[in-house]
C-alpha cells in the first residue's frame, strides 16, 4: 500500500461510483434522505484533489490527511464512519516501514472494527457493515492462513455482493432505514451497496495485476 | 428542479452569506470549517448551545442562533449532517467556560459526527439527543424515534435556562425534559429536491398523502389519500397523544410547523382544527407556535408538536429571545 | 388540489379563526363583517392605520396588525377585495377620534371596494394608494402599476409614525413617499391554486418562470425559460434601478420577499445575489427585510423590493413593533 | 319589474351562469385572478338566498335588502359595481308605484350610469361596462322612441354579444386587465362575458313570455 495505490484507487472508485450513481441515488431515496450517493461523490472528489498535496508525502501523513479530508468534507454517516476509517488507519504502527499483504489486511481489519464502534451497527442490520464486517472477517482468514491472494479476492467480491443482496430484505435497525419498519423491505441498503462497489473495485484491480 | 440557485455545489455557502448579511446584528457566519454564531461576545459563566445539522430545515438551526436561544449552529450540507470540525470549531469559538451542551437530533449521521467532535474539543460538554417524531416505533434495540419539529422548543426553552445561569447539568435536565414530554407527527403533499439530485426525493400521485413523513422526505407510516384537514389532524392529533397520555386538562403548547412550501393561511387553519379537537379531549392549549421553523426545503405539509409544559416550561418558554428566525421580548 | 383544507367555502373563516386563537395576545378577529383589529384598546390621539384586501397573501395584511403597524385589516375572500361594510366597521371599531387612514393596493376592486367603505363610514378618513410594482407600465391614462410588496414598507414606517403622534396629514404624506421611494418586481416557478378553483390559475411549463408576475399569478413581463438565480436577480434589480433611478450611494432597504412556496435558504440566496449586484452599481444596503410577507398561496417564486431610504423613513423602519408575523424592539 | 321577477331572474341566471362557469373562470385566469366566475356565483347564491326574507316586502325594501347584500357578500370589482347597481335601483323614486318597461329601462340605465361613475371606465377600456353601456344607450332609445319591446330586446342581445365579442382585442386600460399590457389582446374579458350572459338570460326570458 502506497500513496499512490490510495489515489488511483480513489480514481478507480470514482469511475464506478460514477457508473452506478443513479441507482445509489434512488436506493438513498426509497429508504433514506437521498444523499448518499452525493456524500460518497463529494468524499471521493476531495481525496482525488488531494493528489497534489499528499503525492510525495510518507504514509502515515498522507493517511491523515485523508482522514481529515473525508472526514470534515462529507457529512451524514458515510463522512463519520468513512472518516473513522482513514483514521484508524493512519494510526497503523510502523506506516514508515512496506506494507505487504498481510499488513495492509490488518489496516483495513482494524478501520471496520473502529467503524463498527463509531456506528454500533453489527451484521443484520441493514447497513453497510453488513457488507463490511463479512468482508473484514474473511480478509482476516485469508491473513491467518495465508491462503492464495487472488483466489481470496475473488471470494470476497462475492461475499460483498451476497451481503449487499442480502440487505434487501432485512428489517432495518440502524441508521434512517430503521426508522421506516416493515416498509424498509424490498431494497438494498444505499451504503452496503457503494460499499461494495469500493470492495469489488479494489479487489478487480489487485487480480488483474 | 426549479430554485433560486446558482450552482448545486454552491447552494449552502451563498444562502449561508446572504443570511449573515442580513442578519449582521445579530450573528455571523464563519466558512472553513462552516457555523454560525452569535455576534455578541460570549457571556462570562453562561453555557453555550451548539445545536446543528444537515441544511433544508431552515431556519433551523441557524436562525435560531442569539439572545435567549442558540449560541452557535452548525449546517451540513442539505440533509447531510454536519461534520465534527464544525462542532470543534463552534465549540472552541462560543464556550465561555461554563461548558458546551449539544442538541442533536437523532439520527446515525447527526449522533456520530457530534460524537466525534465532542470528543475532538477539550472544554467540558455534554448532549441532548431529540427523538420526538412518533411516526416512528420505538424500539431499544433500533436507533429509536427520529428528531424533529421540538427540537425548535428544547432550543427555545433550555436557551433560555441558559440564559438565567442554568448549569450544563440543569441544561442538559431541562432538555431531556421538553423532549421527552414532546411529540410530533408530520405529512407532506409534495416532496422535496434536493439541490444536487436536481429531482424530487419522491413521487407522490396528486391524490396521495404520505402519513407521518420525516423531515427528509423519509417515508412514514403509511402512504394514504389526501383528505379533509379535520380528519388529518384528528389522525395526527390521535397518534401523538396515544403516545404523550397527558392528564385531563394538561395545559399544552401546540405547535403547528410548515414543511416549506404550505402557506400561513392554511396553517392557521390546521391549528384551529388541532385546537378545536384538543378542546373535545379535555387538552388545554396554554401556548402557541405556528409557522415555518422545521422545514423540508420546499416540501408541502406540516407537522403538529404537542409539547406538555409544567410552570418551568412556560417560563422559559415565554422569556425573551432576539434571533433571526424567533424574537419576542426585546 | 393539496391543501390543508375542509370546504373551500370555510377556508378563510377557519384560517382566521386559527389566526385569532393562535394570537389571542396581540388581535381579535372580528366576524360578519370580517375584520382584524388589535387587542389592546385604542390610545386616543393616534391615527388608525386599517388596511385590507383579498385573502391569500397572508401575513399581509392580518399578520401586521399591532403596536406599530396596523389597527386593522379587512381580509376578503381568496384575491377577491373586501367588501365596503368591512372597512366600515373597522374604522368605526378602532377611530379614537384622529381619523382613519386606509392603505390600498392599487387594483380596481380594492379600490373601488374602500371608496365605498370611507363614503360609508362618517369619520375623518384619507386614503395612500400602493403601487410599487414595476413590471408593469404605468400610464396616467390606465389603471397604472399594481401594488404588491412594498405595501408591507408602508405599512410598518407608517405604523411607526402613527404610534408617534404623526397626524393624519403627515401619516399620508410620509405613506405616500415610502410608495413613491420604492419599486418591487417578481418573478414565478409555479402557479398557486385558489381553494374556490381547485385547480392552479396557471399553467407553467418545467423549465419555465413568469417574469414581473402579479400577486394573484396574473401575468408579468413575459414568459421565459428558467435562469440561474444571479441572472434572474440581475434582470428584476435592473427594471427596479431603471425606474426608482437612485442617486451614486444612495442608502436603500432590500427585501427580498417569498411569494409562498419558496424556503428562506433560497430567498437568502437571492438576497446574498441582490446585495452583491447592488453593491457593484453603488447602491448601499442599509436595512434588510427577507421572508414571506406578501405572498400569493403556495406559490413558489420571489419579488425584490428597494426601497429608497431617508433619516425619517430608516428611523421609523427601525422602531418597535409587535404584530404577529413583525415583531423587534419589544 | 316585482320582487318576484328579480328572484325569479337570479335563478335564472344562475342556471346559465353555472353552464358557463368554466369558461368564465378561464377568462379571469387568463388575463385577471381567477376569482370572476366565483365571486358572480356567491353573489347569486346569496340573492336567492334571500327569497323567504324579501318576497313579501315592498319592492324598494327588498332592493335595498339586495344591494346591501351585493355589495358585502361578493367583494372584488364585481361586488362594487353589481353592489353600485342595486343601491342606485333601491334609490330610485316612487317604487311603490307600480313599475312598468319604461320605468325599469329608466332604472337600468341609472343604474349602470352609476357603475361608470364608479368604476370610472367607458366604452373601450376593456371591461364590463364595454358591454353594459351600449345596452344602457339602446335601452333608452328603444325607451325615448317607444319601440317594439321584444324587437329593441333582440337587439340589445346582440348588441350585447358583439360587445363582450369587441373585448376580445383591446387593450385593457381599467381592471386587473389593465396591468398586462399586449398580453390581455386575445382574451374576452370575463366581467364582458357574465355581463352579457346576464342581459341575453333576462332579455330572452322576457321575449319568450
Ligand atoms: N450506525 C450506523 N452504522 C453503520 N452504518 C450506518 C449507520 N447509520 C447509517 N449507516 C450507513 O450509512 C448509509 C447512509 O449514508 P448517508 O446517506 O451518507 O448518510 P445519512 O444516513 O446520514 O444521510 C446507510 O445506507 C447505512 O449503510
Ligand atoms: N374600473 C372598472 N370599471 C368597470 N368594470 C371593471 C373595472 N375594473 C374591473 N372591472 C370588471 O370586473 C371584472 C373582474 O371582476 P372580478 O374578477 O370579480 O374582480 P377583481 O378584478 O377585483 O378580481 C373585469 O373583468 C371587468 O369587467
Ligand atoms: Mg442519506
Ligand atoms: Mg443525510
Ligand atoms: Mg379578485
Ligand atoms: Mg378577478
Amino acid at each position: 500500500m502506497s500513496v499512490n495505490f490510495l489515489i488511483s484507487q480513489a480514481k478507480n472508485i470514482q469511475k464506478v461510483i460514477n457508473e452506478n450513481a443513479s441507482e445509489i441515488e434512488a436506493l438513498d431515496q426509497n429508504i433514506g434522505d437521498g444523499d448518499h450517493i452525493f456524500n460518497i461523490q463529494r468524499g471521493l472528489k476531495l481525496v482525488i484533489e488531494l493528489e497534489g498535496t499528499i503525492k510525495d508525502l510518507p504514509l502515515a501523513k498522507a493517511l491523515n490527511m485523508i482522514a481529515m479530508k473525508v472526514l470534515s468534507g462529507i457529512g451524514g454517516s458515510s463522512g463519520a464512519l468513512f472518516g473513522t476509517f482513514f483514521i484508524s488507519m493512519a494510526k497503523s504502527p510502523d506506516l514508515d516501514k512496506d506494507i505487504e499483504f498481510r499488513k495492509a489486511c490488518e489496516m483495513i481489519i482494524n478501520g471496520i472494527q473502529a467503524m463498527k464502534e463509531r456506528g454500533k451497527a453489527d451484521v443484520g442490520e441493514k447497513t453497510m457493515m453488513d457488507v463490511l464486517i463479512p468482508v473484514s472477517v474473511k480478509l482476516n482468514e485469508i491473513k491467518n492462513n495465508n491462503s492464495e491472494i487472488k483466489q481470496g479476492l475473488s471470494e470476497i467480491i462475492k461475499i460483498a455482493e451476497d451481503r449487499m443482496l442480502s440487505t434487501k430484505d432485512m428489517l432495518a435497525t440502524k441508521g434512517r432505514a430503521s426508522f421506516l419498519g416493515e416498509r424498509a423491505k424490498g431494497h438494498i441498503d444505499p451504503g452496503a451497496r457503494s460499499s461494495q462497489l469500493i470492495i469489488d473495485t479494489i479487489c478487480k484491480f489487485i487480480i488483474n495485476q | 428542479m426549479k430554485k433560486f440557485i446558482n450552482k448545486a455545489d454552491d447552494f449552502l455557502k451563498e444562502s449561508l452569506n446572504g443570511f449573515g448579511k442580513a442578519h449582521g446584528d445579530i450573528i455571523q457566519v464563519s466558512l472553513d470549517p462552516t457555523f454560525v454564531s452569535r455576534k455578541n461576545k460570549k457571556k462570562e459563566g453562561k453555557v453555550s448551545l451548539i445545536s446543528g445539522g444537515g441544511s433544508g430545515h431552515e431556519p433551523m438551526h441557524g436562525g435560531f442562533v442569539g439572545y435567549g436561544m442558540l449560541d452557535a449552529a452548525c449546517p451540513g450540507f442539505v440533509f447531510s449532517a454536519p461534520a465534527p470540525d464544525q462542532m470543534q470549531a463552534a465549540a472552541e469559538h462560543v464556550d465561555s467556560g461554563a461548558g458546551v451542551l449539544f442538541i442533536v437530533k437523532n439520527y446515525s449521521g447527526d449522533i456520530m459526527n457530534f460524537q466525534m467532535g465532542a470528543e475532538m474539543y477539550s472544554g467540558t460538554n455534554d448532549s441532548i439527543i431529540t427523538n420526538d417524531d412518533v411516526a416512528v416505533e420505538d424500539s431499544t434495540f433500533t436507533t429509536g424515534r427520529r428528531g424533529v419539529a421540538a427540537t425548535v422548543l428544547v432550543e427555545k426553552i433550555v436557551g433560555s435556562l441558559a440564559e438565567d445561569g442554568g448549569s450544563l447539568e440543569e441544561c442538559k435536565k431541562l432538555g431531556e425534559k421538553v423532549n421527552k414530554n414532546a411529540g410530533t407527527m408530520g405529512v407532506a403533499f409534495t416532496s422535496c429536491t434536493v439541490p444536487a439530485a436536481g429531482k424530487p426525493t419522491f413521487d407522490i400521485g396528486d391524490d396521495e398523502m404520505e402519513f407521518g413523513v420525516g423531515i427528509h422526505g423519509e417515508p412514514g407510516r403509511k402512504r394514504e389519500k389526501i383528505k379533509p384537514s379535520k380528519t388529518i389532524v384528528g389522525n395526527i392529533l390521535d397518534a401523538i397523544l396515544d403516545n404523550l397520555k397527558p392528564e385531563n386538562n394538561e395545559k399544552i403548547l401546540l405547535f403547528v410547523n410548515g414543511m416549506g412550501g404550505t402557506p400561513l393561511t392554511e396553517l392557521y387553519l390546521v391549528y384551529d382544527d388541532a385546537f378545536q379537537i384538543l378542546k373535545s379531549k379535555g387538552v388545554e392549549v396554554t401556548r402557541s407556535l405556528v409557522g415555518n421553523y422545521c422545514t423540508s426545503l420546499e416540501m408541502q405539509g406540516a407537522s403538529i408538536t404537542l409539547l406538555k409544559c409544567d410552570e418551568k416550561i412556560i417560563k422559559n418558554w415565554d422569556a425573551p429571545v432576539h434571533t433571526a428566525a424567533m424574537r419576542w421580548g426585546m
